[in-house]
């Protein structure tokens, strides 16, 4: 009760202590700091459309690279705690001698397979999402998406198929081959940057080409596909550990 | 120089290609790890030596621009920069190189090896404090934050353990809070500056929060106490191998963006920095006090060492550069803390060395594995910042930076904490050093359980039926106790001995061990050299060639001589450059020291560290003559502390009071330390000082004396150790306090004494010396155990010295130091003849000797001689003392203290003849019917020293005249010398007439008997006595020693209670009670610790306001 | 050389006096004290033939060097603390060796035979010996406070030390002792000596009468004939000291053996009028009220 | 009349969100009610610093003919834009992460309470 009290009380501090700075902060009229040089020379610097873009793969290119890493990381993490370490004895199981490659009737509630109407529009719509994906994050450097976003597009596709097929499992090599090969690209291309051009991640080593054409800023659309492969393989995975252990 | 862009590019890249890696085959993966690891450790490294090479000296190596590298191809505040000075290189280096080291250990043992995943998450985790560590970007800061902590979330959760999984999610709840914490600062500061590059947010008032924000997220992630519950589940629940990479790696990346944070941050946030770590240090020690299991121990340490660096970061400029004592304290936490997590990845067959309670204790290993308990050893010293480790340094500049500042309450908080975190650890270390026979704990004496406790005859006499009958009962048992402890004690220890197996390879852990080392020298260099006093490591080398060659199993025998010939060769050297006071004490350190070495000369074998310690030992007290620094004089202080704390604990039953012995050698070194800083112009003499200087100076010598009240270490230490150390610390060490306090008040005390506080002090010195002799005495009475007896006896004895030396005046001081020297002599002899005694005898008990005198002549001969000038008895050395004591009290008008003095006196005799008539005189035991003399190399030392008092007796001036000498000029005089009389203001004395009257009235007597009786002579066997109408025929009921002086503790009452110890007592659990009654908080509950961390958070921010 | 012949002839007639007079002193006090208790009493002159009696003892058992010794120290610690006390003021043949030391080393002479005589007893291997030694021992620690109190305060007293320099300052009249400027002191040294001098009611040391206990239990023959002359020489030594700190000392013998058997007759008194003291009894009594008396004593010459 | 304008309300708004999420970290026993509520104060946070980026009247920052008729400043800030972006899905990293731990702890302590799991402390 005591405890309960107390969380209220922090609680309500904090809200009466940041309200003041919420709602004291002035709407910005105009940009300024960095934003302003971004917006000014943006498309110079890289012709790249989408500032955001701009700024995520290239000014602030190490964030996104740092991301990446964080994704990879809790891909990382997930497959460790979820794969490879030993199995906990369950109540009122046999014990698991058969090893890993079964998967589990878990948790007391089976897994049903999918409907005949979520099979078959799995299968219609999982090319378009698919597509869509890529679509996105080639795109990015010109209209709103970008790697992330296309990879998110394309891992749902997968989620599509797996709640369809409940049997189906992910070939696991060609995902870590995908993600390994993406990422560390990604990493060349990074030093690529360094050594022809101005800096690690500067994206002017390839031409910038025509200002708003798809094959332009330099090597933004390449590093968006990269980081749009890697994070869809990566959330498959993320979703395949899930589901086999859950 | 090679960019500071790999040290990220490289091992990600590396990272994300390991699981291709791991198909071509384990090893490559390992390989790989390895391989970059190494590189990114040998990066930092190249830019120091390509920094040192071109820079001349060290202010300008301090002054380096950093190596600067931009992404995207724009300068610093459009794109996010990376940099690397000299700060990030050293700190980078150190944690790459324990990363290294630590991600080798884990590959080496035989535990569950990392593999896949694992793997890359621990380069994944190097990555991350790489990047926190360069990056100039706030944004930047909290990717790699992220990257860093979703790390470590993964691995805690590598063994699989339910535990672990408790502790990683409790530690993901109270890290997302704090990220969340973190991200809100950012964008404020962002939106509030137009800019999140470290170099060019401008420093600006409306920010204040914001930082705010960002400081207290970062606080967070460091593990403030009381909100760091769930950080601590993580050590004890994690496999070591990862919680040594937590504890030394993770979280070094976000002290050190704490660091680069600072330039921002106004005085009030850093002063919450600082008390916040103050306050995490001292609780986090506090609580650590209270630990059972090891690993949660050294978490807490761990928790507390980071409070200690952000309390650095915090408290602002010092004497040296932040970063260095930063360096020094990381460096030296990140190699220590996890080279003790690995040790107790290595020895842990079944858990017991990571555990803290009695059963799983590991007597066996100090035995079995000496190198890796002398590793445990400097790996725990190196921690608990003994010299020469990089804490050390670390300590003193912190303390010297605080203390002008008047930062007491931190300087309080640094030095307690620090003295409690060497308490739990060496409490641990003694868990595996003792013998298995050992308690552990601090005991007076030890009477075995035989002797009728509850019978023990009150009023004194044995002649009441059931006194006898019990002596009788005890007799028999004592008989058959021997007996059976006899074929008891090996079966005991076999069953103790468990085979303790290294599971794996502790070469990294040796490789850390070694640069601790020599990162230590490396220091003490750079820290000596600057004051020309390089000289002072002498015994630093003194230990690691001794270390070699007991290394090399080379026997002891060998080992002492060698150590004899250098200190006979140091005295050489050193003494003829000495005068006055230090020349004499030169004299007892190293000559006496000779003299306790013979003694040494009796081991046979390889005795492990013996002969090495004993002779760094006396080196160290060699360097106490000339060093002229503070810095040197605190350095070559500790170090005397703590090998003489190794030389204590080396005794059987030693391991309680060895510790009790550094508690108070640490607490009165602490002492010292704020002392010395105090002193405005440092240890050279001048004339001007301040009190408290002189207070906490001598508060830290009169600890080293045993002054009463402070003393409680004594009894044990001088007791416990081993026979012929105990001797050593008894007649030389004893004389370390004496001869500082002499220095001090010889060099810059001493106008303070002229002045009305000081002569107050002098006034309560002398009053404490007075109340030390009494009470020694007292306490020496009543002891069964000998070395408790003569222990005591030493601190009486001190207790002399210190009230002439109190009385500053010319006899006073010249009686302190005749006191020192003689003391020297008779405590050898007493000291060395004991020790043959116990030797042949294989007790300690007086009760359980007798009638050695038919069997012991020669030692029978150096006890008398040895008590009769002990007590003052003319015409031997001990009456000088004591006429000029009580003459000197005299003039000086201190007449209460005088009697108290000629009380104290009278009281030695109880226990001095105690002491010879219970071993060697009465009936002799049938145990002890074979026993021969004492061996010979015990037999030496004491006719030197029988030779050396009867010297001095026949002829005071020999001595005297010396002295007087090397005090001249300190006092006005007060003595004259009518040839061989002394004359004082009050009486006269001459010490050769009065031998030569003895010698007559002794001579007259005997001469007669001899004559007259010679012939009608009859010597009769042992029993031949008629008692209780009966003829006795065993010696134990007819051997009047138990409980000797019965009448007088019935009439004392309760004026024996042990004050001090129950004081001291009282103390240690009051803090335990602290401990425990502090650490409820952590109930286990994730939400509770997340509760913590709001709340924590919340008090920060509103410190801030109200601090603005 | 004729001064050293000197000195010892002087030395030879000083011992003898004093011998003589303590032989005859002792046995006047049994004789005394048998009167008090109603009895006839021993001869004077018993003390001489008990001596006599035990030097020509056929034979003398004997426990081991450490028991030899042990008469020799006390006779040696007797003989030692008499001739460092000048006995006769101004007179150069009692002057004793005085020169060689002052108060102090008298007090702690006074050890030397003790401890040795100890050190004897204990190698006879019989338990009372070591008891009586404890209990004489603890007795002594007491008793030796107080004494030691009075002594400090006559030394500030009188500013020296030296025993001559305190004689010569109470000089001039009986008012001039320091049993009259400095009566705490006087009593509480007077109060020791009663302690000193193992007479009831502080007799359990030697506890007579009862049982053989004490020091010298196994002693016999010679090595008894020695403590019995130790114990005149001994007894006359104290009293010559008491006499000499606070009672103005003695200008020639016949002052000296009056003063003496004055003093050794306070003694019996004493002795004769009150039961005897267990040990922790006597040790509480001496730490207590003449401690404090000699603390006042002391205090009093501070301010 | 009070002017709400729109970085008030996205942050108050965020502000509330945050509030909520903490509540429901701190109150909830079930686990996935906890990381539920993490997802929450996360949302809560990246609506703040959506919010602050906001400049009035501002459009996206993409550079098109559109823009190019309203002058090029008037967009939105980018910066924040690009670090929620970051930020979002770093929280994705964690909440799966946290979900793993969810079914690790569920089959050792078989239970998702976390009243229940406290098995160390002190």
């Amino acid at each position: 009760m005591i405890k309960r009290l107390l969380i209220i009380v922090a609680l309500a501090t904090i809200a009466l202590g940041l309200f003041p700075l919420v709602w004291g902060m002035q709407e910005a009229r105009t940009l300024s700091g960095v934003a302003r040089y971004y917006v000014v020379n943006g498309a110079e610097d890289y012709g790249a459309a989408n500032l955001v873009t701009a700024v995520v793969v290239s000014y602030r290119g190490l964030d996104t690279l740092g991301e990446v890493a964080v994704l990879f990381v809790a891909t990382a993490g997930i497959v460790l705690l979820l794969g490879s370490a030993k199995e906990p004895v369950l109540l009122d199981r046999k014990s698991h001698a058969e090893g890993e490659s079964e998967p589990e009737p878990d948790m007391g509630t089976e897994r049903r397979e999918g409907s005949p109407l979520l099979k078959t529009g799995a299968a219609l719509l999982f090319p378009i999402i698919l597509l869509f994906g890529v679509y996105i994050f080639v795109n990015g450097h010109l209209t709103p998406g970008g790697g992330f976003q296309g990879g998110v597009v394309i891992a749902s596709a997968v989620v599509l198929l797996l709640m369809a097929n409940s049997e189906m499992h992910m070939k696991h090599g060609l995902l870590n081959m995908i993600e390994a090969l993406s990422g560390a690209t990604y990493v060349a291309i990074g030093l690529l940057g360094m050594w022809l051009a101005a800096g690690f991640l500067d994206p002017r080593f390839l031409p910038s080409g025509e200002f708003g054409a798809l094959f332009s800023a330099g090597a933004i659309p390449l590093i968006y596909s990269l980081i749009g492969m890697k994070v869809g393989s990566e959330l498959t995975g993320v979703m395949e550990s899930l589901r086999r252990k859950a | 120089m090679v960019s500071p862009i790999y040290a990220i590019a490289i091992p990600l890249g590396a990272a994300f290609l390991l699981p291709l890696f791991e198909k071509a085959g384990k090893n490559a993966a390992k390989a790989l790890v390895l391989a970059i690891l190494a590189a990114l450790t040998a990066l930092p490294v190249s830019w120091l030596v390509v920094w040192i090479v071109n820079t001349p000296n060290l202010a300008g190596l301090l002054r380096v621009s950093p190596l600067a590298v931009d992404t995207g191809g724009f300068p610093a505040p459009i794109s996010i920069r990376l940099a690397a000075g000299i700060g990030e290189a050293l700190v980078m280096a150190l944690v790459n190189l324990t990363a290294f080291l630590g991600i080798t250990h884990m590959l080496v043992r035989s535990q569950a090896k990392p593999t896949g995943k694992t793997l890359v998450l621990l380069l994944t985790l190097v990555t991350g404090v790489n990047g926190l560590i360069l990056t100039r970007d706030l944004f930047n800061i909290f990717v790699f934050l992220e990257i860093t902590s979703i790390s470590t979330y993964a691995l805690i959760a590598s063994n699989g353990s339910k535990r672990a999984y408790e502790a990683g999610f409790k530690y993901i709840i109270a890290g997302s809070i704090a990220s969340s914490i973190y991200l809100v600062g950012v964008i404020y500061l962002y939106r509030l500056t137009g800019s999140l590059s470290l170099d060019h947010l401008p420093r600006s008032g409306g920010t204040a929060i914001a930082l705010m924000l960002l400081t207290t997220a970062l606080l967070l992630e460091l593990k403030p106490f009381p909100a760091n519950g769930w950080s601590l589940d993580v050590y004890q629940a994690a496999d070591p191998g990862i919680s040594a990479m937590v504890s030394a790696v993770g979280a070094s990346g976000v002290l050190f963006v704490l660091y680069k944070l600072t330039p921002l941050l106004s005085p009030t946030h850093l002063r919450l920095i600082a008390g916040s770590g103050a306050v995490t240090f001292v609780f986090s020690q506090v609580i650590a006090l209270r630990q059972t299991d090891v690993r949660r121990m050294l978490g807490y340490s761990s928790t507390a060492q980071i409070g200690l660096m952000l309390l650095v970061i915090g408290s602002g400029r010092g004497t040296i550069p932040t970063i260095v004592l930063l360096g020094l304290l990381l460096g030296n936490h990140m190699l220590s803390k996890a080279g003790l997590f690995w040790v107790t990845d290595l020895i842990d067959g079944n858990r017991t060395i990571a555990s803290m309670s009695d059963s799983g204790s590991l007597p066996a290993l100090a035995r079995n594995k000496p190198l890796l308990v002398a590793m445990i050893g400097i790996l725990l010293a190196a921690l608990a910042g003994l010299p020469p480790f990089p804490s050390f340094w670390a300590k003193w500049h912190l303390v010297s930076a605080l203390v002008p500042n008047g930062r007491w309450l931190l300087v309080a908080v640094v030095l307690g904490g620090s003295l409690m975190e060497a308490g739990y650890l060496f409490r641990w270390f003694t868990r595996f050093t003792k013998a298995s026979e050992d308690p552990g704990d601090v005991h007076q004496e030890r009477i075995p359980a035989d002797v009728p406790v509850t019978t023990r005859p009150q009023t004194g006499t044995v002649s009441s039926r059931s006194g006898k009958e019990a002596l009788a009962r005890q007799a028999a048992s004592t008989a058959a106790a021997t007996q059976a402890t006899t074929q008891t004690i090996p079966q005991v220890v076999r069953q103790a001995e468990q085979p303790v197996e290294i599971s794996g390879s502790p070469v990294p852990t040796i490789i850390a061990t070694l640069v601790l080392v020599f990162g230590g020298i490396a220091a003490a260099v750079g820290f000596l050299a600057p004051n020309q006093e390089l000289i002072l490591l002498v015994p630093l080398a003194v230990l690691l060639i001794g270390a070699l060659l007991d290394t090399l199993r080379i026997p002891s025998k060998i080992q002492l001589l060698l150590g004899m010939l250098g200190i006979g060769v140091y005295s050489w050297l050193l003494l003829p450059s000495l005068g006055g006071i230090p020349l004499v004490f030169g004299l007892l350190f190293l000559v006496g020291g000779l003299l306790q070495m013979i003694a040494l000369m009796q081991r046979k074998g390889h005795q492990p560290g013996l002969a090495v310690l004993v002779s760094t030992l006396l080196f160290s007290l060699g360097n106490l003559l000339f060093v002229q620094s503070r810095l040197g004089f605190f350095f070559s202080w500790e170090l005397m502390s703590i090998v003489s704390y190794l030389l204590i604990v080396r005794g059987r039953a030693a391991s309680g009071a060895a510790l009790r012995y550094l508690m108070f050698s640490l607490g009165g070194a602490y002492s010292i330390l704020v002392g010395l800083v105090l002193l405005p112009t440092g240890f050279a003499p001048h004339a001007t000082s301040s009190l408290w200087a002189g207070i906490l100076l001598g508060t830290g010598f009169l600890i080293k004396i045993g002054t009463v009240g402070l003393h409680i270490w004594l009894p044990g230490a001088y007791a416990e150790a081993e026979d012929e150390v105990s001797s050593l610390l008894s007649s030389v060490l004893s004389k370390a306090g004496l001869f500082m306090l002499f220095t001090t008040a010889g060099l810059f005390i001493q106008p303070l004494l002229r002045s009305v506080p000081g002569v107050t002090l002098a006034y309560l010195l002398g009053w404490l010396g007075a109340l030390t002799a009494l009470a020694g005495a007292f306490l020496a009475v009543f002891q069964e155990d000998i070395k408790y007896t003569l222990a005591y006896s030493s601190m009486g004895q001190m207790g002399y010295m210190l009230l002439s030396f109190a009385l500053m005046t010319q006899l006073g001081w010249i009686n302190s130091m005749y006191l020192a020297v003689t003391h020297l002599l008779f405590k050898t002899m007493l000291f060395v003849a004991i020790a043959g005694v116990v030797h042949r005898t294989g007790t300690r008990l007086m009760y359980r000797m007798g009638g050695l005198i038919s069997r012991m002549p020669v030692s029978f001969f150096s006890v008398l001689i040895g008590i009769i000038a002990l007590s003052g008895v003319p015409p031997l050395t001990g009456f000088g003392a004591k006429w000029m004591l009580y003459t000197a009290l005299i003039e000086k008008g201190w007449y209460l203290q005088a009697g108290m003095a000629f009380f104290a006196s009278a009281i030695a005799f109880l226990y001095l003849f105690r002491l010879i008539h219970t071993i060697f005189l009465g009936q002799l035991k049938d145990e002890h019917r074979e026993i021969r003399e004492a061996p010979l190399w015990y037999l030496v030392p004491q006719l030197i020293a029988i030779i050396g008092i009867m010297l001095v007796s026949m002829f005071p001036n020999l001595l005297i005249k010396p002295l007087e000498m090397a005090i001249a000029g300190y006092f006005p005089q007060t003595i004259a010398w009518q040839g061989s009389t002394l004359v004082s203001t009050l009486g006269y004395w001459n010490g050769n007439a009065v031998m030569y009257v003895t010698m007559g009235v002794f001579l007259v007597p005997l001469v007669w008997l001899l004559a007259t009786r010679r012939k009608h002579n009859q010597k009769v066997r042992q029993f031949n006595i008629v008692y209780s109408a009966e003829r006795p025929d065993r010696p134990q009921t007819t051997h009047y020693a138990y409980n000797f002086y019965a009448p007088y503790r019935s009439a004392l009452g309760s004026f024996l209670t042990p004050w001090a110890t129950r004081f001291w007592k009282r103390v240690l659990s009051v803090v335990r009670v602290v401990g425990s009654s502090t650490r409820r908080i952590y109930s286990g509950d994730g939400q509770t610790y997340a509760l913590y961390v709001l709340l924590y958070a919340i008090v920060l921010m509103l410190l801030l306001r109200g601090g603005n | 050389m004729k001064d050293i012949a000197m000195k010892a002839l002087y030395t030879l007639i000083s011992l003898f006096v004093i011998l003589n007079y303590g032989l005859l002193l002792t046995g006047t006090m049994a004789r005394v004290r048998a009167k008090v208790q109603g009895r006839i009493g021993q001869p004077v002159y018993q003390p001489y033939i008990d001596i006599l009696k035990n030097n020509f003892l056929r034979t003398s058992i004997y426990h081991g060097v450490m028991f030899f010794l042990g008469p020799v120290f006390r006779l040696a610690g007797g003989l030692g603390t008499y001739l460092f006390i000048p006995v006769i003021f101004g007179s150069t043949i009692f002057s004793n060796f005085a020169f060689s030391g002052d108060l102090l080393l008298v007090m702690y002479f006074i050890f030397f035979g003790q401890l040795g005589m100890a050190l004897g007893a204990g190698q006879s291997g019989h338990p009372y010996s070591p008891i009586g030694v404890s209990r004489g021992l603890a007795q002594m620690t007491a008793f030796e406070l107080p004494f030691a109190l009075a002594v400090i305060s006559i030394a500030s007293q009188y500013g020296t030390l030296s025993i001559t320099g305190i004689v010569a300052a109470q000089q001039g009249g009986i008012l001039n002792w320091v049993a009259f400027t400095n009566p705490l002191a006087m009593v509480a040294g007077m109060i020791s000596f009663l302690g000193m001098s193992m007479d009831n009611p502080f007799s359990i040391v030697l506890a007579p009468q009862e049982i053989p206990i004490g020091p010298p239990t196994e002693m016999n023959a010679g090595f008894l004939g020695m403590l019995q002359t130790n114990r005149a020489i001994f007894n006359g030594a104290k009293l010559v000291l008491f006499m000499n700190l606070f009672f103005g000392g003695a200008g020639n013998l016949l002052v000296m053996v009056v003063k003496t058997f004055l003093l050794y007759f306070y003694v019996v008194f004493v002795g004769a009028s009150f039961p005897r003291f267990r040990p922790d009894q006597s040790i509480r009594f001496f730490l207590g009220i003449p401690t404090l008396i000699g603390i006042a004593a002391v205090v009093l010459q501070m301010v | 009349m009070i002017q709400v304008t729109i970085t008030q309300a996205m942050t108050a708004l965020g502000l509330l969100l945050a509030i909520i999420g903490l509540w429901g970290i701190l109150t909830r026993r079930n686990i996935i009610r906890i990381i539920i509520a993490f997802t929450i104060l996360d949302t809560g946070v990246h609506l703040i610093m959506v919010g602050l980026g906001y400049v009035t009247k501002g459009t996206a920052p993409i550079l098109d003919g559109e823009l190019a008729a309203l002058g090029t400043l008037n967009v939105v800030d980018p910066v924040p834009s690009a670090l929620v972006l970051t930020a979002i899905v770093i929280g994705l990293a964690v909440t799966a992460l946290m979900l793993s731990y969810a079914i690790r702890l569920y089959q050792t302590y078989h239970t998702l309470s976390i009243d229940e799991i406290k098995e160390m402390k002190w």
